[in-house]
């Protein structure tokens, strides 16, 4: 896939150009494309003057970013153990089986993009889930649906 | 305006109460983080439209705050009306006219918003006299219901910055130490590490250079005490650092914020910003040539960025791979130089401290647990929220009281402090005092403050199963008794809740256990067989259930439960649509069927029906 | 100089020693399978760990990785006790539901009495037990062509994007330097091929004999200040060259 | 006391004692380690020349080793291979102009003269003193040839 990386200079120029700006500039492009692009990784490489092997294994090491084009809609799923213990395992499962993808990943026509998190800090409204940063409370198994559609 | 002397702050502080007293009523939507999802930031924009059409005498946008966590999450969104205390719950949108309406302009309470007491089924007012609130004690969560969250102004009005001015102008770096020794302050992070005496050997160690490190990265699973701070309160972490960088003698610090706290980011960047502006932080602060920038460096996922060598590499912009740490960090740490690293309950701690004086501190608490605690009490309790209490509370106070009980009124069954290093107290333990040798001892610890309570709806097997899960997602994969240890207790607690395992199994996840906590390199392994080794301890008889009878008591363990529906069932059909197998059949007013071959024991049913016609065993 | 004790016998050491190095000097075998004396230790492995204690510690005792731990003076350290082995077969317990195929884990394990797992064997185990020998002295050497790639279970070593690693040159220390001998290399003709990467190798101008990859000599003759055509014969070839100038010179002298 | 490693080329009748010397003292589990000397032929007549490692002052061999596994002793003089360091990328070999950085089949190692850490054997051993270790005045001078 080719990307406009004009955006990445931007980037770039917030940050003092140096190993320490790394994972920073890797969690803007990763706001900017939703996702990190090779050639991002690979520029960034070259203007951090960080090995490319580096760049990667930082990028694979973290979470928060993904290797692939995610979604229009993001769904995460909050795992942490409140809700867990409030049935976020079962509101996962449902999402999986109606997406029919695994958490992680994104559906083929790259409507949706379904993930996990490690608790969100909102466990008085356990099981949470967040459907493109708006925050969904007390959500039951049959809610699925509802999330789908949700805006 | 930049503060050039300590006077000035002096001055700005009286000008500021001055101009405060102006203001009688004040409207104080918290927007900490449970309040923010159940949409106070609707509830605010509401506010600040229909004041600016409604103009009100006396009452101006200036007396709306949008304040950090009030607390009680569970009945958000929060207004509170000051000066009166007035405590409105559950606040909606289409409340807000209302609220303008009666309680601000004709000092009227609106009894529907009230909280209700479900022990008396009384309404109350004003809510110091809600027991959640009344059986607390706050200090550093003080400003959090109070205040703008990244006003400079109401955090001076509230006594802010006075600790700085006074350590500058009045103290040596070995006084502050002293002092914060004195108070026998511990570290919040979870260990429980005297702060007073990690400053001291940092200060010790020869360098070119020290540094001061925040840990923001709130890993814990079911915590939510450093985010509500930061968010809330920046100020009092930066200036607790400030503090921290003074008595050590650092000049750059940083802190280190999970990726999942967005806010967090910005409300501490627009705080050190402020701070910047005012003189408070960076070159020559208050006039005098001690200077200190701070950096925010972002986290991006990964659990183990909490330990502090995997930390200092991961703001160093590299992978967050511990090392061993023979040679501490606060003698070699960030770039090999002395570093101090506390988490944000400790700063915020510093600053009251000074403040109000070590013996002050130091008679909050128990003789060495000294101080309060705050904790997020989550899970199945009636009041989940935000908590701060003294240390040496009881458990039993904590969830009974505050609390509220268990949510129905189930029978409680463990509660779970310190997240995936911790461990699960059954009901025995109930009348234990929370400080970090009681909760050490028996089995779990305090970690940063997550406690999660459980009912007999909880299967401990799976508990075990969910924290081995977790960490198994977020161990580096270094060392070899962490990645293919926690693997294999993981696997063999997989066994467990699928009936498969036998009693020799476990033995041997005890065994393998005690393996991996010695073998391990950093505190995530060490400290990863807890979950499981509290439950087997304490447990050990839902474990044989598993075992022996192939039965999950709780009914959570999929393998071993079956759904059924009993004669209790109306015919009402609302069962058949969430089933996502279409595993139910029925008609109208007739007793529906689960057919056992499709069912895929997700709940769903069990979840909708009001009749409590579904069984679980 | 500190003295320990180790094993009972005392035992002298330079400040700021490795307690493994110690250990090593001293022909006390203590396994270790991350550990490699061109790099920084790095304690993956912890099959050196000892228990250590020290007189004034009233009993209490402490497992270290001996890789890591400076000596110390007064130290105790037991090599073997109960615990010590019991960790490492634990350990190589855990390596061989997870590498069951590799001769050198199987042997280890063998060593220390462990000849089935007694867990669950990993499906698709490989024999990379994750040293990060490889990438660290990748890393080492300057090249950083190479590096663990993802975390926890699923971490491996990889080049960067799974793909053909730019900075690789072919030097092969990756993968003859891999306890568990897992990093393939072919030699093929004239070209060696690793990481999916195929090099020219260097051939002798005089006897035709191969030597390193073309592009290692052009980067130690770039980067090192080493003439390029210093690679353009091999070693022999080298020693011949000497003996004929030498020859040469002596027959003068003779002359003379 | 310095001393040097003298090679004299007019005195060698290629016995080849040297390599056997060598090959003995650098034994590992009773196994022979190939040999670092290497008596050639001369070109001329009778003539042989025993090749070894010069010790250069500038050596190629080291600035080749990117682990610093090669290092000079100054003691006595020769630039020695540490095999725990060494990884063996064959640099040195590639490197060294004399072609004196040798790699062991036998053992799998790459070797080179260490003049056996003071006392060469082969010098010791050499029959018609074409080999020398002598005691010389300090001066500063390279190793004479």
């Amino acid at each position: 896939m080719k990307h406009n990386l004009d955006k990445l200079s931007a980037i770039f120029n917030r940050y003092p150009q140096n190993r320490e700006s790394l994972i920073a500039v890797l969690q803007d492009i990763q706001k900017e494309y939703h996702y990190l692009p090779e050639e991002a990784l690979q520029a960034t490489a070259k203007t951090l003057d960080v090995p490319l092997s580096k760049v990667f294994s930082v990028a694979t090491f973290y979470n928060a970013f993904s290797h692939y084009p995610r979604g229009e809609k993001i769904i995460r799923i909050c795992v942490g153990t409140t809700c867990h213990i409030r049935g976020a395992h079962l509101v996962q499962e449902q999402l999986e089986n109606r997406l029919n993808i695994k958490a992680g990943s994104t559906t083929k026509d790259l409507k949706y993009t379904l993930e996990t998190v490690n608790c969100v800090g909102a466990c008085s409204q356990a099981p949470v889930v967040i459907v493109n940063n708006k925050y969904y409370g007390h959500v039951k198994v049959s809610d699925a649906k509802k999330l789908l559609r949700s805006k | 305006m930049h503060l050039d002397n300590p006077q000035q702050l002096i001055d700005w502080h009286d000008k500021i109460i001055a101009k405060q007293k102006k203001i009688k009523k004040k409207i104080l939507v918290c927007c900490g983080p449970g309040c923010l999802a159940n949409g106070a930031q609707d509830i605010i924009d509401k506010f600040k439209t229909v004041l600016k059409e409604k103009k009100i005498s006396g009452f101006t946008v200036e007396a709306l705050k949008e304040t950090g966590c009030h607390g009680f999450c569970e009945q958000g969104p929060l207004v509170v009306m000051e000066p009166k205390g007035l405590y409105y719950t559950k606040v909606k949108v289409k409340d807000v006219e209302d609220i303008i309406e009666q309680s601000i302009k004709n000092d009227k309470i609106i009894d529907r918003l009230l909280y209700n007491d479900p022990q008396t089924d009384k309404k109350i007012e004003r809510y110091q006299d809600i027991k959640f609130y009344s059986h607390q004690k706050k200090v550093v969560l003080n400003n959090l219901g109070n205040i703008n969250q990244c006003n400079i102004e109401d955090y001076i009005a509230n006594d802010g910055y006075q600790a700085l001015s006074k350590v500058i102008t009045s103290m040596s770096p070995q006084k502050v130490i002293d002092t914060i020794t004195k108070s026998g302050l511990r570290g919040r992070g979870g260990a429980g590490f005297p702060t007073g005496r990690k400053w001291a050997t940092c200060r010790k160690v020869e360098s070119d250079t020290h540094y001061v490190i925040c840990n923001g990265d709130e890993g814990d699973p079911g915590a939510f005490m450093d985010r509500a701070l930061m968010e809330g309160d920046p100020f009092s972490v930066l200036e607790g650092m400030t503090i921290a960088a003074f008595a050590v003698g650092a000049k750059q610090g940083y802190i280190y914020v999970r990726e999942e706290y967005p806010l967090a980011v910005v409300n501490l960047q627009k705080a050190i910003e402020i701070a910047n502006e005012k003189g408070l932080l960076g070159d020559n602060i208050l006039g005098t040539d001690f200077s200190f920038n701070i950096k925010i460096s972002r986290g991006a996922g990964a659990f183990v960025c909490g330990e502090s060598s995997a930390l200092m590499k991961s703001v160093a912009g590299e992978v967050g791979e511990p090392r061993a740490k023979y040679v501490r960090s606060v003698v070699k740490g960030l770039y090999d130089r002395p570093t101090v690293l506390n988490n944000v309950e400790t700063f915020a701690n510093v600053p009251i401290i000074i403040r109000k004086g070590a013996s002050w501190y130091q008679k909050i608490g128990t003789p060495k647990n000294s101080g309060t605690k705050a904790f997020s009490l989550v899970g199945k309790v009636r009041n989940t929220g935000l908590i701060e209490v003294a240390m040496g509370t009881t458990l039993r106070e904590i969830i009974y009281d505050i609390g509220g009980g268990i949510i129905d009124d189930r029978p409680f069954k463990a509660v779970q402090t310190g997240g995936p290093s911790g461990g699960c107290l059954p009901a025995s333990k109930l009348d234990l005092p929370v400080d970090f040798d009681s909760l050490n001892e028996a089995g779990s610890m305090m970690g940063s403050g997550g406690m999660i309570v459980m009912d007999d709806l909880t299967c401990m097997v799976d508990v075990a199963k969910y924290f081995l899960g977790f960490l198994v997602n977020e161990s580096c994969g270094k060392c070899v008794p962490c990645r293919e240890g926690l693997y294999q207790l993981h696997a063999l607690t997989v066994k467990v809740s699928e009936g498969k395992a036998e009693e020799a199994d476990l033995e041997k996840m005890e065994k393998l256990s005690e393996m991996v906590i010695i073998g391990s390199l950093c505190g995530l392994g060490k400290s990863g067989p807890n979950p499981l080794l509290s439950t087997i301890k304490y447990f050990r008889d839902e474990y044989m259930a598993h075992i022996r009878d192939k039965r999950c008591p709780a009914g959570v363990c999929r393998a071993l439960i079956t759904y059924k529906i009993t004669d209790a069932c109306t015919g009402c059909m609302a069962c058949i649509a969430p089933c996502p197998t279409n595993a139910i059949t029925g008609k109208k007013n007739e007793m529906h069927v689960i057919d056992q071959e499709l069912c895929t024991k997700c709940g769903a049913c069990f979840a909708v029906c009001r009749y409590d016609a579904i069984l679980v065993s | 100089m500190v003295n320990l004790t180790i094993n009972g016998r005392i035992v002298q050491a330079k400040e700021g020693e490795m307690l493994l190095t110690v250990l090593r000097r001293e022909k006390i075998d203590v396994p270790a399978l991350c550990h490699h004396e061109a790099v920084e230790p790095f304690g993956a492995c912890r099959l050196c760990t000892v228990e250590i204690t020290k007189e004034d510690w009233n009993g209490y005792s402490n497992y270290v990785t001996s890789c890591l731990y400076p000596v110390e003076e007064g130290l105790i350290v037991s090599t073997h006790s109960p615990k010590v082995n019991e960790l490492r077969k634990t350990i190589l317990d855990l390596f061989l539901a997870r590498h069951p195929n590799s001769p050198e884990i199987r042997q280890l394990a063998a060593d220390y009495g462990v000849f089935k797992t007694s867990y669950e064997t990993v499906v698709d185990g490989n024999n990379c037990i994750l040293c990060a020998i490889c990438t660290r002295i990748c890393d080492t050497m300057g090249f950083h062509a190479i590096s663990t790639v993802g975390r926890g279970h699923g971490k491996e070593v990889a080049p960067p994007l799974h793909q053909v690693p730019p900075d690789c040159v072919g030097c092969l220390a990756c993968a003859l330097n891999c306890p568990t001998h897992y990093i393939e290399y072919t030699f093929d003709n004239n070209y060696l091929t690793i990481w999916d990467k195929k090099f020219e190798l260097m051939v002798c101008s005089r006897c035709g004999k191969k030597t390193i990859t073309k592009e290692f000599a052009e980067y130690l003759s770039k980067h090192r200040d080493i003439p390029f055509s210093y690679f353009e014969i091999c070693d022999e070839c080298h020693r011949k060259e000497l003996a004929a100038t030498m020859g040469q010179i002596t027959s003068w002298e003779r002359e003379a | 006391m310095n001393y040097r490693f003298i090679v004299r080329p007019n005195l060698c009748t290629g016995c080849r004692t040297c390599e056997l010397a060598c090959s003995f003292t650098h034994s590992i589990d009773n196994i022979r380690g190939i040999t670092r000397i290497y008596p050639l032929d001369g070109g001329f007549k009778d003539l042989w020349v025993p090749v070894t490692c010069l010790q250069c002052e500038d050596p190629a061999c080291i600035k080749s080793c990117l682990v610093d596994a090669l290092r000079l002793n100054p003691e006595t003089g020769a630039i020695e291979l540490n095999q725990d360091i060494c990884v063996h990328c064959m640099a040195c070999v590639a490197a060294c102009p004399f072609g004196c950085s040798i790699f062991d089949k036998q053992h799998d190692i790459i070797v080179k003269c260490d003049l056996c850490g003071g006392d060469p054997a082969c010098a010791h051993f050499c029959p018609t003193k074409a080999l020398e270790w002598k005691p010389i005045e300090v001066k500063k001078k390279k190793v004479a040839i």
